[in-house]
C-alpha cells in the first residue's frame, strides 16, 4: 500500500510539471508500470483529489493527462490574475519582449537561441498580457508560430509605431576594455567583512 | 572567435597561487617563499609555451612575490629604504587580504551550491494560469522604459554574440578523451595545421570545445606546439614527433 | 465548513497557477480573508497533502508560497523530462553567484577583483539563468552594469529575503590556513622594525 501512496505522489507530481498532457503510454514508461495500473492510478487520483476538496483536477486533453484548476476556483483565479504577483513581468519575460520588439517576426525557437534558455513560459506570460501575438505559423514540422508584439505594447511603451524604436548600437565594446576603464576609476577592493 | 578556457589545474592567479600554498600546507609545515615564488614562475612559464595568456593580473602577483623575495635577501643592516618597505608591506598585505577573500568565498559558494542542489529537488510549475483566464490588459504597467528595453534587447543580443559560453563544459565533456586520441591520430599526419583545420568536420560548439580542451591537453603533454599570434587569428598546431608525456608538476 | 473547503480549493489552485511565491498579504486579498485564516490555512493545505501521499508539497521562499513537486518525486520528474530538472552550475558561476550575493550591487570589474580571474562568461550564465541582473549603470566611461541578484535567486536558494545568506564570517578560512598563508609572506620581513 505504501509502494502504492508513492507511485500515486509521483503521478502527481508528474502532471503537475508537465508542460502539456501526457500520454498514458508514457507515463507507464516512466513510472514503470503498466497500463493496467496506470490507468486505475489515474482514476484514483482524480479521485483523492476530489475527496480531499482540492481546487485541482485530472483531465484528459490532447490524447493526455495533466492537472488543471477546477473550473469553480475560478472567480478566485481571476482576481489573482490581476494581482501584483501574477502582473509582474519577470526579467525572463521582459529579455524576451525586447528580443521580439527588435527581431520581429521571431518564433520560440529563435528565441530561445538567443536568450540561451528555453523562453516557453516567458512568451505566454506576454502573450497573456496582450504584449505580444502569434503573427503567423512556419511552414516547418510542427507548425511553429512565429510572434509579433502587439498594439498594447505600442501603447504601453508610448509609441506611435515600431520605427519609433530607439536604433540598437552596432557592437557594444569588449568585456576586456570596459574593465580597463572601470579599474581607473575603482576603489581598491575591500577586506572581508 | 575567442576561447576563453582555465586550465584544467588552476582558474587564475589566485587560485593559482592558493593551491601551490594549500597543496604545501598538506606536505610540510610551513611553506618557504622561495619555493613558492620559482613553483609560481614555473607556472607562468607553462603557460606561455601552451600560450595561454599570462594576463597582467599573474604578473603583478609574481612581482610582488619576487619582492617579497628579494628583499628577503637582503641583509638586514639597517640599510633599507623606509618608503620602498612600506609600499612593499602594503602590497603583501594587500595580496593577503585578497587571498583571504578569495577563499572565504570559495568556502561559502561550496555552501550556497549545496542549498541550491537540495531546493532544486523540489520543481514548481511553470505552466502558468490557464489562457481562457486572462486579467484586464488595461491594469498593466511597463516595469521598463523605451530606453531600458533598447538597453535589454541590446545586451541579450550581445550575450549571444560573445557565446560561446563553455561554462557547462565540465558536465558536457564525454568526448575529450575521443577528440584526444582521434586527434594523436591526426596530428601526426599533419605535422602543421590549425585548431581551425582540425574542427572543421565539428557541427556543435561543444564539440570544438572538446577539441580545444584536447589539444590543451596534448600541448601540456608536449605532444603539439600552439602559436597564435592575436586573438583574433587562426591557431597554429604544431605536431612535436619527439615529445614525451610529462607530469604537469615535474616540467 | 463547506466554504472553508472551497477557500481551501481556491488557495490550492493559485498556489498552483502562480510563476513565483504569492506572499501572505495578497493571498488575504484575493480569498478576501485575514491573515488570521489565511495562515492557518495555508498550514491545513500542507496538512492535506501530506496526509494523502500527494506528490506536491507547499513552500515559503522569496516572502511567499507556492507549490512544488516532494524532493521523493524527484528520480521521476528526471526521468520524465530533463527540462523540468535543472541545469547545474559550473563552480566558477557558483562562486561568482556568491560574491554577486554577499556583495551586491557588485560590478564585473570587482567581481573579478575579488575572484582574480575574468568572470565575463560566469555573469552571463548566471544572468541567463535568471538569477542574477542588472542593478544599475555606473556613471563611468563605457557605463558599467553593477548586479544584484534576484527573487528568482532567493527562491532557489530557498531564503526568504537576503539576510537570511549565511553570514560570511563563518566562512572565513580556518586558523589553520590563516597561518600557512601569513607565515609564508610575513615571516619575512617582520623583523623590519
Amino acid at each position: 500500500m505504501d509502494s502504492m501512496m508513492d507511485t500515486l505522489g509521483a503521478l502527481e507530481a508528474i502532471l503537475f510539471v508537465t508542460e502539456s498532457p501526457v500520454p498514458t503510454a508514457e507515463l507507464c514508461e516512466v513510472l514503470e508500470l503498466g497500463p493496467e495500473v496506470v490507468e486505475p492510478l489515474i482514476a484514483r487520483l482524480e479521485e483523492t483529489l476530489n475527496e480531499r476538496g482540492s481546487g485541482l483536477t485530472v483531465r484528459k486533453a490532447a490524447g493526455g493527462w495533466r492537472l488543471y484548476t477546477k473550473s469553480e476556483a475560478y472567480p478566485y483565479l481571476e482576481r489573482f490574475a490581476s494581482s501584483a504577483t501574477a502582473r509582474k513581468l519577470s526579467g525572463a519575460a521582459l529579455e524576451a519582449l525586447a528580443v521580439v520588439a527588435y527581431r520581429q517576426p521571431v518564433s520560440r525557437g529563435q528565441l530561445s537561441e538567443i536568450r540561451g534558455v528555453d523562453s516557453d513560459s516567458s512568451l505566454r506570460s506576454l502573450e497573456r498580457n496582450g504584449l505580444i501575438e502569434e503573427a503567423a505559423r512556419l511552414p516547418l514540422p510542427g507548425n511553429p508560430a512565429v510572434y509579433r508584439t502587439t498594439g498594447l505594447f505600442l501603447e504601453k511603451m508610448g509609441l506611435d509605431d515600431l520605427s519609433q524604436l530607439p536604433p540598437l548600437a552596432d557592437h557594444v565594446p569588449p568585456a576586456s576594455i570596459m574593465d580597463a576603464l572601470e579599474s581607473t576609476f575603482r576603489d581598491p577592493v575591500t577586506d572581508v567583512d | 572567435m575567442a576561447y576563453h578556457v582555465k586550465t584544467a589545474v588552476f582558474e587564475g592567479p589566485l587560485d593559482l597561487l592558493l593551491q601551490l600554498i594549500t597543496r604545501h600546507q598538506v606536505e610540510v609545515t610551513s611553506l618557504s617563499l622561495t619555493d613558492l615564488v620559482s613553483e609560481y614562475l614555473t607556472h607562468l612559464d607553462d603557460m606561455r609555451q601552451m600560450d595561454l595568456e599570462v594576463t597582467s593580473e599573474f604578473l603583478l602577483i609574481a612581482a610582488t612575490l619576487i619582492q617579497l623575495k628579494v628583499r628577503r635577501l637582503l641583509p638586514d643592516d639597517g640599510e633599507v629604504d623606509l618608503d620602498e618597505e612600506l609600499a612593499l608591506m602594503e602590497e603583501r598585505d594587500r595580496l593577503l587580504s585578497r587571498l583571504l577573500t578569495c577563499v572565504t568565498f570559495k568556502d561559502v559558494a561550496a555552501v550556497l551550491a549545496a542549498r541550491l542542489e537540495r531546493t532544486n529537488r523540489f520543481v514548481p510549475r511553470s505552466t502558468g494560469l490557464d489562457q481562457a483566464i486572462t486579467p484586464k490588459p488595461v491594469e498593466l504597467t511597463m516595469p521598463i522604459d523605451l530606453a531600458g528595453l533598447a538597453a535589454l534587447a541590446q545586451r541579450v543580443m550581445a550575450r549571444q554574440v560573445q557565446e560561446p559560453d563553455l561554462d557547462h563544459l565540465d558536465l558536457e565533456l564525454p568526448s575529450v578523451q575521443s577528440a584526444i586520441d582521434e586527434l594523436r591520430g591526426r596530428i601526426a599526419d599533419a605535422v602543421d595545421t590549425s585548431f581551425e583545420e582540425l574542427v572543421e568536420h565539428c557541427t556543435r560548439k561543444v564539440e570544438v570545445a572538446a577539441y580545444f580542451l584536447a589539444l590543451l591537453e596534448l600541448a601540456r603533454w608536449g605532444m603539439v606546439e600552439l602559436a597564435q599570434e592575436d586573438w583574433l587569428s587562426e591557431i597554429e598546431v604544431r605536431f612535436r614527433g619527439d615529445a614525451q608525456v610529462v607530469s604537469e608538476w615535474t616540467r
